[in-house]
């Protein structure tokens, strides 16, 4: 005979410290044991597919930064391309290696914060989140030298990007790509190693690949689990085929491992970073759009917009949290007849339920930060 | 310097000043109970008024020193540097408006903070500060500290119960577990000191450190250990702080309290801390005495001193650890902590047997006890972690695999423990 | 020790432990009776602080605030639907009837048992003097108290340990 | 490298040769599967080792105002390859399309949302419920004809705000 507690819900969320956002999570609980793990979501839903739908592409491009608003040159990167690949148009090398120096960038930034929160959640009071923050910061200046806004950036256009950098913005960049790799080694003597986070990560929410790649989860979680698919490798976009990495990967598909691949992650875009800086030519960095595409629309005021032909396009890119990929047909109209984000935040939350299952309340937690999630995202 | 002794001035013990109004009371022919009564007040009055201050200092000094850690700058705004700042949330709590939930069963409620803050308080009495600076000396004053301590307990439970909230059910059963657990590994502990001084009051214990010029702490290295630790989980320090573990279950026992209730909470907590700081300095490291120097400077500025130094370190590892999980925090107690403090409690046995039953010289003698103790007690720690299974590098973090194949699988499934 | 703060102090706790103890059994909700039992345990404790047996009183704050009222506790909420009411039973005159011939028998046997009365002056040191007893004069009864905890531990854990999964 | 992506036309014709008239439509973007026939191509589209589509990319529904279809973004981490197919229903009442569930865990949310903005029922979904929006909400937000503004307009059946529709059928499509 075993002794049960009578199950309870426990709701996390939407307003708790650790969601990260206004998600929640409805737990039942056996003791402090997880037998069902519900989510609702929802809290921060804005409604952007059907807001795109009565917007000129270039207005969507807006959009595209508060859906993931850590990681919003990624959100814009992935809207263009999906744009450019319905109009067919050929962007400039330039634009090419600044797009991904800024989405390098910005992963880097995005991943301090995954890996910074995520220690919060395992309960280090604050201390890493506020040291990956003074990177995140020095990124953010180079983001505001670039394109005036630090975290919404709408830097990405369609064609290129809307400006080229200053000329100081390179010498800054290098010095802070002098600095990181120092403090990278201190976070990953301290985080990597710390034996209480091993022991509140190891085999906690673990995936196996099977099942990994059965719920389309992606990104850091999917390489975790120990499969080398990375969209910057598998299909290069940018300029990734022009510079040397590595794909990351975990061993044991744990939330230890999604960390670990999070830190192995930094490095590896401080390495395309510093190729980058080094080859990136002298150029235009936007393309010539041809009249055939920019036409007046409406009356009486008659402004340009863009008019892909009739089609589809589907663009993924690997964003800081994973396959992050815009889907739009276009009618002919100056605005998309369907806008539609698959949301790497969105989609990583399906296994939830899976991993939290027969886990403890703290677990959830930590699973929950391994995922990295962003409710702007998830919701849109 | 010596002419001072035992003279109302005599600020090296503030029981010399108290001792000599005393008597002024007695000269002047009042009855023996307002002399009791008027040294309990003003002991209970000194205490309060301490902790209070301390509190409020340290709330500052905690929060400077965190944001430091922490690459920021802390309160800086109210008052020179800040320092006004805990003063100014205090007002602030005090002029809230305290609030109970509707569905909160108001009487127990209202009790809760009370129950909590008044031990918290209570054990401070048995505290030696100076040579008379004691407002109890008890003879079963280590007792004492461990069962004021264990009324926490109760109190804990009851505002978990009664704000009628499920984040405070979880907290409050978190931390009974918790407080239950380690409250039989912190009185394992103290047996090596009691064992060694053979009394219980506080007083034969800072004077049997004094009288040896050793502080147990050298005697008895991993009893301290397991104290300091068993101490962080009383006083919800990290990385024990589960039973108020923010990212999880929001504030523990303690979510539905605002106002000064949750001031009681707070203000509960540092004296609990105060309170763990206190027994580790008087049972572990001589109290008030500093080999001497207490002569000359005012013992209680000693003790001051050390306690603060010792409640340094709890903030230390606020700023710098991550939290264990309940379940894991359990096992380290049952599994590691107890065998090691049963253990440990047999060995001061013996060896205060072995020295008694012999008559060897003090000085030889307790040099061996430290070197045994020693040595023991790491062969031992490292015994049983790797016993368990800890520490064998199986527990060593591990890098990425970097691999320029795309759509390969490397993955080996995690090793059952 | 027949000093006038003693009196007053007797007649408190004494009030206090048996107003608690009355609460336990009057008052309705569970966890409020246990709140009224703690408060019997604390008078209790007073109680022995007045006889001089200090060591007795902080073991019984120890253990009976810090520990068993614990366990009524978790008694209390750990149990499936309990119910946190107590509700009116027919046993309710049998019990009071049965507490009535206890109490009987107490006040005859305080009032019958000719109580030594001693110049003495309490122990100095109580806890050194119960251990000694423990361990010599009532060894026994002491290890049979130790073999029934022990009894009790292995009980418990057998009740809560989980059954082996039968699949596989 | 770059991902080879099997066009509609390639991807309906392996699928024509093993499931012969699964097909209904084979565009160069993507490969119109018929509804009855779908989780038995879709399940061989996973497990065939040529083609090995393991990984459900994206699943959406769009409103072309006659029909509505589902967009499968299938890949392959094996091969690296990756496609497009599509299932349709010309219900506008109740649109039924069968769940993927089983083919792939990941279609659970992603139909879920499905069902919340665009109104596609999900037939053999284990928990078909409002995701986004809350139980009980009226409509489904993302079909064109939701809601109207005042002054008539319904502005998800224009092609844009100012520019009145010319056609409405299977807009976007060519």
């Amino acid at each position: 005979m075993t002794i049960k507690s009578e199950p309870f819900v426990v709701n996390i969320g939407p307003q708790h410290p650790s969601t990260h956002g206004v998600f929640r999570l409805r737990l039942t609980l056996d003791g402090e044991k997880i037998i069902d793990a519900d989510m609702v979501m929802g809290y921060l839903h804005r409604s952007m597919e059907k807001l795109a739908e009565e917007r000129t592409y270039t207005q969507n491009i807006p959009f595209t930064d508060r859906t993931d608003y850590l990681a919003a040159m990624t959100g814009n990167l992935a809207y263009v391309m999906a744009v450019e690949k319905l109009m067919r148009v050929e962007v400039p090398e330039r634009a090419l290696w600044l797009r991904t120096i800024m989405a390098e960038l910005q992963r880097i930034a995005s991943h301090a914060m995954a890996v910074g929160i995520f220690a919060n959640d395992c309960g280090a009071w604050q201390t890493p989140v506020m040291h990956m923050f003074r990177d995140r910061e020095k990124i953010l200046d180079l983001f505001e030298m670039a394109c005036g806004a630090r975290l919404t950036l709408n830097y990405m256009r369609i064609g290129g990007v809307s400006k080229d950098i200053p000329p100081e913005w390179m010498p800054q960049a290098r010095k802070l790509l002098k600095d990181l790799p120092k403090r990278f080694e201190e976070y990953e003597d301290l985080l990597l190693n710390n034996e209480i986070i091993i022991a509140r990560s190891r085999g906690i929410g673990t995936l196996t690949p099977e099942q990994a790649t059965s719920y389309s989860v992606s990104g850091p979680m999917l390489r975790a689990s120990g499969v080398a698919w990375d969209v910057r490798k598998a299909d290069p976009y940018g300029a990734y085929d022009k510079v040397d990495f590595d794909i990351a990967v975990g061993r044991h598909g744990d939330v230890y491992d999604r960390f670990v691949v999070r830190v192995a992650e930094m490095r590896q875009s401080l390495r395309i970073l510093e190729q980058a800086l080094d080859m990136i030519p002298e150029g235009p960095v936007h393309a010539r759009l041809g009249t055939a595409t920019v036409q007046p629309w409406g009356q009486p005021v008659a402004p340009l917009a863009y008019r892909p032909p009739v089609g589809e396009a589907y663009a993924r890119i690997e964003s800081p949290r994973g396959e992050l990929g815009y889907y739009i047909v276009s009618d002919g109209s100056p605005a998309p007849f369907r806008f539609h984000i698959r949301s790497p935040s969105f989609i990583n939350l399906s296994p939830l339920k899976l991993m939290s299952v027969g886990m403890t309340v703290a677990d959830a937690i930590v699973i929950l930060g391994s995922v990295d999630i962003v409710v702007g995202e998830v919701d849109r | 310097m010596f002419l001072l002794k035992g003279e109302w001035y005599d600020l090296r013990d503030l029981g010399n000043t108290v001792g000599g109004l005393l008597d002024d009371l007695r000269d002047i022919g009042a009855p023996d109970w307002t002399i009791y009564v008027t040294s309990s007040l003003i002991g209970a009055v000194g205490i309060l008024l301490w902790t209070v201050l301390s509190c409020l200092a340290f709330i500052w000094i905690e929060r400077r020193v965190v944001a430091l850690m922490q690459n920021r700058k802390g309160p800086n705004r109210v008052g020179p540097a800040g320092l006004l700042q805990p003063v100014a949330d205090a007002l602030k709590l005090l002029l809230k408006e305290a609030v109970t939930p509707r569905s909160a069963d108001r009487v127990i409620f209202w009790a809760g903070p009370v129950l909590i803050f008044i031990p918290a308080l209570v054990v401070f009495a048995v505290i030696p500060f100076a040579p008379k600076m004691t407002l109890a000396d008890l003879n079963v004053g280590v007792l004492f500290l461990i069962a004021i301590a264990g009324i926490n307990t109760p109190a804990v439970f009851l505002a978990g119960w009664a704000s009628n909230n499920k984040y405070s059910m979880l907290g409050a059963m978190r931390t009974i577990a918790m407080l239950i657990s380690y409250e039989i590994v912190q009185v394992l502990a103290l047996l090596g000191p009691v064992l060694f001084v053979s009394s219980m009051r506080m007083g034969d214990v800072v004077a049997w450190q004094d009288h040896f010029n050793t502080w147990i702490f050298f005697i008895q290295p991993v009893g301290l250990l397991a104290f300091i630790i068993a101490g962080a989980v009383e006083t919800n320090r990290s990385p024990m702080d589960i039973s108020e573990a923010e990212s999880e279950i929001v504030a523990g026992y303690h979510t539905e309290y605002g106002g000064i209730k949750f001031g009681f909470f707070y203000q509960a907590e540092y004296l609990a801390g105060f309170a763990i700081a206190a027994s580790i300095v008087t049972l572990y490291m001589g109290g008030y005495t500093l080999w001497g120097l207490e002569d000359y400077v005012p013992a209680w500025l000693i003790f001051l001193g050390k306690l603060y130094t010792v409640f340094f370190v709890y903030i230390w590892t606020r700023g710098t650890l991550p939290r264990l999980r309940i379940d894991q925090l359990m096992a380290f107690a049952w599994k590691f902590l107890l065998p090691l403090m049963l253990i440990n409690a047999l060995v001061v046995g013996a060896e205060v047997l072995i020295w008694r039953e012999n008559d060897i010289d003090a000085t030889p003698a307790l040099l061996a006890i430290g070197a045994v103790n020693l040595v023991f007690g790491a062969i031992l720690v490292a015994g049983w972690a790797r016993f368990l299974g800890h520490g064998t590098g199986k527990q060593r973090g591990q890098r990425a695999i970097l691999t320029q194949e795309v759509g390969a699988v490397h993955f080996t499934p995690e090793p059952a423990p | 020790m027949d000093d006038a703060g003693t009196i007053i102090a007797f007649y408190v706790l004494a009030g206090m432990t048996i107003g608690s103890a009355l609460g336990v059994v009057v008052v309705r909700n569970l966890i409020h009776a246990v709140i009224a039992l703690i408060g019997t345990f604390a008078g209790l404790a007073g109680l022995f602080v007045t006889l001089s047996a200090d060591f007795i009183a902080i073991t019984q704050i120890l253990i009976y605030i810090g520990a068993i009222s614990i366990l009524f506790l978790f008694a209390i909420v750990l149990t499936p639907q309990s119910g946190r009411n107590n509700q009116e039973t027919f046993l309710r005159f049998p019990a009071l009837a049965l507490s009535g011939l206890v109490l009987a028998v107490l006040v005859y046997v305080a009032v019958d048992t000719k109580w030594n009365v001693t110049e003495q002056d309490g122990f100095a040191e109580t806890a050194g003097t119960i251990g000694e007893l423990l361990l010599d004069k009532y060894v026994l009864p002491f290890e049979i108290a130790s073999v029934l905890l022990l009894v009790a531990v292995l009980g418990s854990i057998v009740l809560v340990r989980p059954e082996p999964a039968e699949e596989d | 490298m770059r991902t080879k992506v099997l066009t509609g036309l390639d991807i309906a014709h392996k699928i024509e040769q093993k499931l012969a008239g699964a097909v209904e439509e084979a565009l160069p973007e993507f490969a119109m599967i018929k509804a009855d026939r779908l989780i038995e191509t879709l399940m061989y589209l996973r497990d065939d080792e040529e083609l090995n589509f393991k990984f459900l990319s994206s699943l959406t529904g769009v409103d072309r105002l006659e029909w509505f279809e589902v967009a499968y973004h299938l890949e392959s981490f094996k091969l690296n390859q990756s496609t497009c197919v599509k299932v349709r229903t010309f219900d506008r009442e109740t649109p039924l399309v069968p769940s993927v569930v089983t083919v792939w865990q990941g279609a659970h949310l992603q139909e879920r949302e499905a069902y919340d903005l665009m109104g596609i029922y999900f037939d053999g979904h284990p928990d078909l419920r409002r995701l986004f929006l809350w139980d009980g909400f009226e409509g489904f937000p993302l079909r064109k004809d939701y809601l109207g503004m005042p002054g008539g307009l319904m502005p998800g059946l224009e092609r844009f705000p100012g520019e009145p529709g010319v056609e409405l059928s299977g807009r976007g499509t060519e």
